[in-house]
């Protein structure tokens, strides 16, 4: 099979792309034959065949799954992984992949900050809302290990209102997950600033892969030009708009 | 949730089974170096034994297996998942089963000693012979309880990437996102593998009980 | 009945041992002639089973020196494996308590120390042991556990066991003192046996019958002394010390 | 691998919240599931059938279930009847279940080893059964008892991880939440772990202590 | 000695035991007098112990009844609590291997079922505990656990706990068997004076001594049966049954 690749560049294992596959429906997952899915998945998956790689995906935790990269076992790890300044001092992160909102679960339909004020607030650890929502709420903030978690405590009312990524939520409601809770996408606020700017998600890789990195941030540049992004938010029935990045930042 | 979704939960099923044995097995086996240290009439290698097992059970288990697989797997040698989270658990298991022989070991009668001492056995015959297989009966129960235990306790694997039993529950339950009905399954079948466990002791004790009871 | 100090098998030096500060052994010296019964007896905790148990170093004592034939330890010294097992296999012990293996059957419970010892093959050690049960009495009961058997019969699978060694000598720890009146005759039948084919024996008993009537020498301890020693019939009828004499009615008067 | 000295400072007020969290879930769960534990003992050794069934049921189930799932089906499970419990009340019932579960056995074993003729000389004395098992059996049992369920407390101190998933901020979900924000993972576990064994070592070394205390009536 | 059939304190009929399909009481037909020491003697596995411990239930009975005074239990019957309880403070048990609570003081093991059982306070259990302990020469020990008395010693702290319920009968299960000669002889002197006092006592024993010079009436017991009875000097010298010389013959000849 002819391939060339689209960039010199070295691998862990050599002509394989490693990568450690949190469970972070719909953004990263591996399925029941062992192939990595999910947004960020595919994403992955598109920048292997581009720089001909075959795909090794290993289901991990969170926390092993920086320590894989780390640790040279993995190249990259999937997950609607933030770019933030702080992660930024340990790890490399990729061009952004798409921006991630925070979204407002809510039977009553909230979109504001500050209809959280006086309610029984749920987030999911993780997220780049936690740390302003805590100082925000004290302790009526709940905080889960997942979505999943979180969402049966919603429905059984020992919250009142979940904060969560805004795509998670249009998948779970697009399975019947959510019931009559509806999602929207948190309106900015100043105590929040992640509902100023929407976070970017993107891939950690080993700081010292300078090459890799090159290539990485090459293939999304490319994906995003050509449309591939888009396609693929779509595929799990999210818009497009997602897609719409603008400049890499670090958030604070 | 349909009949499809069985088939990762019944192949988690496997790896649960693979850790769970092998873990037990090693530490089985290494227990009976780490007792016989334990009791050891060198004060030094007492010490040492003491210092190893208690440290290694108060260490939670899921930073055992980071600490072999990323730290030894890092510096000394490359190792696969499967094979640190055996390690792991297994050292683990090891510290836990000379606790449990050190017990059943004490329990049996002095005069047992003295006969085999009297009968000038030596101390491989005296343990092989007389000390073990009492002490194997005593034993027994506290054992089947903590490998059921240790069944459960494998699930720390998955954090490592051992698709595990609690791996393919956890994931499940997000892809369908239903917690309750995925974790139900998955508790049905930990409670399913635990029972024959449980029960095999329970009639395995009462089996040897009536042997040695009037 | 042989000549005094004539032929010595065993023969015990200024032996002494103490817990802490407590002296059980006050330094013991004893000569047992090869083919002779010596009975010990005394009050409780008066070292009698001390003294059993440190002739065959189950305790090792603090001082002194323990021949066996031509074989001598020093207590005083650390005593090498080689040594320790060649005491044990020239002294076989049967104990108060019986202290059978409870999950062997009565024949492996035979077999296993001639195995395990003396090196000899499975079908050998179990036509000895079979020869011992019968002479104890007991060949069907070979392929039961111990216990299925009765406290005399028990008892007569342990001194089965001690002999399976081939001992020189053979110590007895109060073996009849757990066994009713008619399961005690049964093992002192035994041991008479054993006594009239010249076995040389040390027996703690209080059967005041055997010791005037089965053993040659009768020992009176207290306190961690002998204090009275003899011709069983001369320290039985006619005891020179108080002690004794004090004792003796005791066990007269019950 | 090693947290810096500013992460341990930055890190430590966060932890000991979770560990004071833990430690209380585990005293709690210990305090109800040991007493539950002897009266589960009491039930498989109970002569009634319908005792002996039910409590054998909710022993095996109790230490055959993941203390995940018996966490999930009390605080998720139970509301669709009606009761809704917090996170704290539902760990702790959780947990409670399943020491009760595991200490049941091992108190079993213990209380079987106290010599038959302790039992009789109560029975003999007219001691009611609780007496008996109040003044005989439970204090030479537990003698017995004490070093496997200080071990197994060890084991719930651990679980009590778990209870990250009903959101229960226990010591682990604070070390993955440092982590999670500056991919610094592996030292904030090691901070977790360290303090793990600073609590669990002491104990064990105390119940040590204890086990030889205790012991003495039995020495001359 | 009073006169027979007079002021029967304990009666027994056809009191039966089995295990499994063995028989192990055979329908037991006994009167004890008040005040009546009543030995019993046989050979090991004869039902002995198992007659005692049916009388006071330690075993539940297969058939037959028990009268203490007024108060008739029918084994074929399901027994209460309050009538177990009431049994149970009427007639005292000392066992032959003592049983005293290792973890408790000697007082509070002579104190504990004062409180528990007869609610007494604390205060004045502990005094008649002190009275019960001087009678049997141990008011010094009261502060001891039981492991650092001999023998002996507990035997007879065995026996001032069983007397701290006030019992009006007093059972004795091979008391000294598990006792050097000297120590079961202490034990035998407090127990020659409680008869002596009054107290009706069934006494399992093999201290042919006691039997003899104690003991009002001799019981042999073989196989579940009461094969002999009568006036112990009778009995001990002239038994009629040919199992009960052959008895009475293996304990002398011992
Ligand atoms: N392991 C030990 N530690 C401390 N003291 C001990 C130990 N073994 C025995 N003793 C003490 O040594 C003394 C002698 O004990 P030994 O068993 O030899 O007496 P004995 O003459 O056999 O008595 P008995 O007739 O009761 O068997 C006793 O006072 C006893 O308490
Ligand atoms: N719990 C039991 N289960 C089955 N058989 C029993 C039980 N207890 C006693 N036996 C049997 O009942 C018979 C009588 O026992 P018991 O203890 O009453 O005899 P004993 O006359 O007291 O003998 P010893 O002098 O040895 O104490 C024996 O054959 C014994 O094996
Ligand atoms: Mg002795
Ligand atoms: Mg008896």
């Amino acid at each position: 099979e002819d391939c060339t690749p689209k960039h010199q560049f070295s691998t862990i294992e050599a002509g394989t792309l490693t990568v450690a596959v949190t469970t972070f429906v719909p953004h990263s997952f591996v399925d029941d034959s062992g192939n990595m899915k999910g947004i960020d998945g595919d994403i992955a998956a598109e920048f292997a065949k581009r720089e001909c790689l075959k795909v090794k995906a290993i289901a991990v935790d969170p926390a092993a799954a920086i320590q894989y990269v780390l640790s040279g076992q993995a190249d990259i790890t999937t997950g609607d992984w933030y770019r933030t300044a702080e992660r930024a001092k340990v790890m490399s992160l990729s061009a952004p992949l798409y921006t991630d909102q925070m979204g407002i679960y809510s039977k009553e339909g909230f979109k504001n900050v500050s209809d959280l004020e006086g309610k029984q607030v749920g987030t999911v650890q993780g997220y780049l809302w936690v740390a302003d929502l805590k100082a925000m709420l004290g302790g009526s903030l709940k905080l889960y290990p997942n979505s999943v978690n979180m969402q049966q405590d919603l429905s059984s009312g020992r919250i009142d209102v979940a904060v969560d990524g805004y795509s998670t939520g249009v998948v779970a409601a697009q399975k019947g997950a959510l019931g009559d809770v509806k999602v929207n996408v948190a309106a900015p606020d100043d105590r929040v600033k992640a509902t100023k700017e929407a976070a970017q998600a993107a891939f950690p890789y080993a700081l010292s892969a300078k090459e890799f990195g090159v290539a990485l941030d090459a293939a999304i540049t490319d994906m995003h030009a050509d449309g591939t992004i888009v396609t693929i938010l779509k595929s799990y029935g999210l818009d497009g708009t997602a897609a719409e990045t603008g400049a890499p930042r670090l958030v604070e | 949730m349909n009949a499809a979704d069985f088939v990762p939960l019944l192949r988690g099923l496997v790896w649960t089974v693979a850790l769970t044995g092998g873990a037990f097995l090693i530490g089985a086996v290494l227990g009976v170096p780490l007792l016989a240290a334990r009791q050891s009439r060198l004060w030094p290698v007492r010490f040492l034994a003491m210092t190893v097992i208690q440290i290694v059970r108060a260490i939670p288990p899921i930073l055992w297996l980071f600490i072999i697989f990323f730290g030894l797997g890092m510096s000394v040698m490359p190792i696969n998942p499967f094979n640190a989270a055996l390690m792991g658990l297994g050292l683990i298991a090891a510290a836990n089963m000379a606790e449990i022989y050190r017990g059943a070991v004490a329990s049996i009668h002095h005069g047992q000693w003295e006969a085999s001492a009297a009968l000038d056995l030596g101390r491989w015959s005296t343990f092989r012979d007389i000390v073990a297989p009492q002490a194997f009966r005593v034993a027994l129960p506290s054992a089947a309880s903590y490998l059921i235990g240790l069944m459960k306790e494998t699930a720390v694997a998955s954090t490592i990437g051992v698709a595990e039993l609690a791996y393919q529950g956890n994931q499940l339950s997000q892809l369908t996102f239903r917690g309750l009905e995925v974790f139900a399954l998955v508790g049905l079948f930990y409670v399913l593998l635990s029972l024959p466990i449980a029960w095999l002791s329970r009639v395995a004790d009462g089996y040897l009980r009536a042997k040695v009871a009037r | 009945m042989m000549p005094a100090s004539d032929n010595v098998l065993i023969r015990l030096t200024s032996l002494s041992k103490h817990y802490g500060s407590h002296t059980v052994l006050d330094g013991i010296d004893l000569e047992v002639r090869s083919g002779e019964v010596l009975a010990i007896i005394g009050p409780s905790g008066s070292g009698k089973s001390t003294l059993l148990r440190c002739i065959n170093y189950l305790e090792p004592p603090d001082g002194g020196t323990i021949s066996i034939g031509s074989m001598t330890i020093d207590a005083a010294r650390p005593v090498g494996r080689p040594e320790l097992s060649g005491l044990r296999r020239r002294v076989g012990m049967v104990f108060q308590s019986f202290n059978l293996f409870p999950h062997m059957s009565v024949l492996r419970n035979v077999s296993l120390a001639q195995e395990r010892t003396l090196g000899r093959s499975r079908a050998e050690a179990g036509e000895r042991s079979m020869q011992l049960l019968k002479r104890v009495g007991l060949a069907d009961k070979a392929g039961q556990f111990p216990v299925r058997c009765s406290g005399g019969q028990q008892q007569r699978i342990a001194i089965a066991r001690a002999l399976a060694l081939d001992p020189e000598i053979m110590l007895f720890d109060e073996p009849t003192s757990a066994l009713d009146p008619e399961l005690g005759l049964e093992v002192l039948a035994v041991m008479r046996e054993l006594a009239e084919s010249g076995m040389t024996m040390i027996v703690v008993t209080h059967e005041m019958g055997f010791a005037e009537n089965v053993s040659d020498t009768v020992m009176i301890m207290a306190d961690g002394n002998i204090i009275e020693k003899g011709p069983s019939k001369d320290v039985m009828r006619n005891p020179r010390e108080e002690r004794t004499k004090r004792f003796l009615r005791a066990v007269h008067d019950r | 691998m090693f947290p810096t000295q500013d992460e341990i400072a930055a890190w430590l007020p966060d932890l000991l919240g979770g560990l004071s969290i833990s430690l209380q879930v585990t005293a709690l769960s210990l305090a109800i599931g040991i007493p539950f534990g002897l009266v589960l003992a009491l039930g498989v050794l109970a002569k009634s059938r319908f005792l002996k069934g039910l409590s054998l049921f909710l022993v095996e189930v109790g230490r055959g279930a993941p203390a995940l799932v018996l966490l999930q089906f009390i605080y998720f499970g139970l509301p669709t009847t009606g009761l809704t419990l917090g996170s704290f009340s539902a760990a702790v019932i959780a947990l409670a279940w399943n020491t009760g579960a595991y200490t049941s056995e091992i108190i079993r074993a213990s209380l079987q080893s106290v010599a038959h003729g302790q039992r009789e000389a109560a029975e003999a004395l007219g001691l009611n059964r609780f007496d008996e098992l109040r003044y005989v059996l439970l204090p030479q049992g537990l003698r017995v008892a004490l070093p496997a369920l200080l071990g197994f407390s060890i084991l719930i101190f651990q679980g009590t991880s778990l209870c990250f998933t009903i959101a229960l901020p226990e010591l682990v979900s604070r070390a993955y939440e440092i982590g999670s924000t500056t991919f610094r993972y592996f030292p904030a576990l090691l901070a977790a772990g360290v303090l793990y064994a600073a609590i669990s070592i002491p104990a064990a070394l105390l119940v040590n202590h204890v086990e030889r205390r205790a012991g003495l009536y039995a020495q001359r």
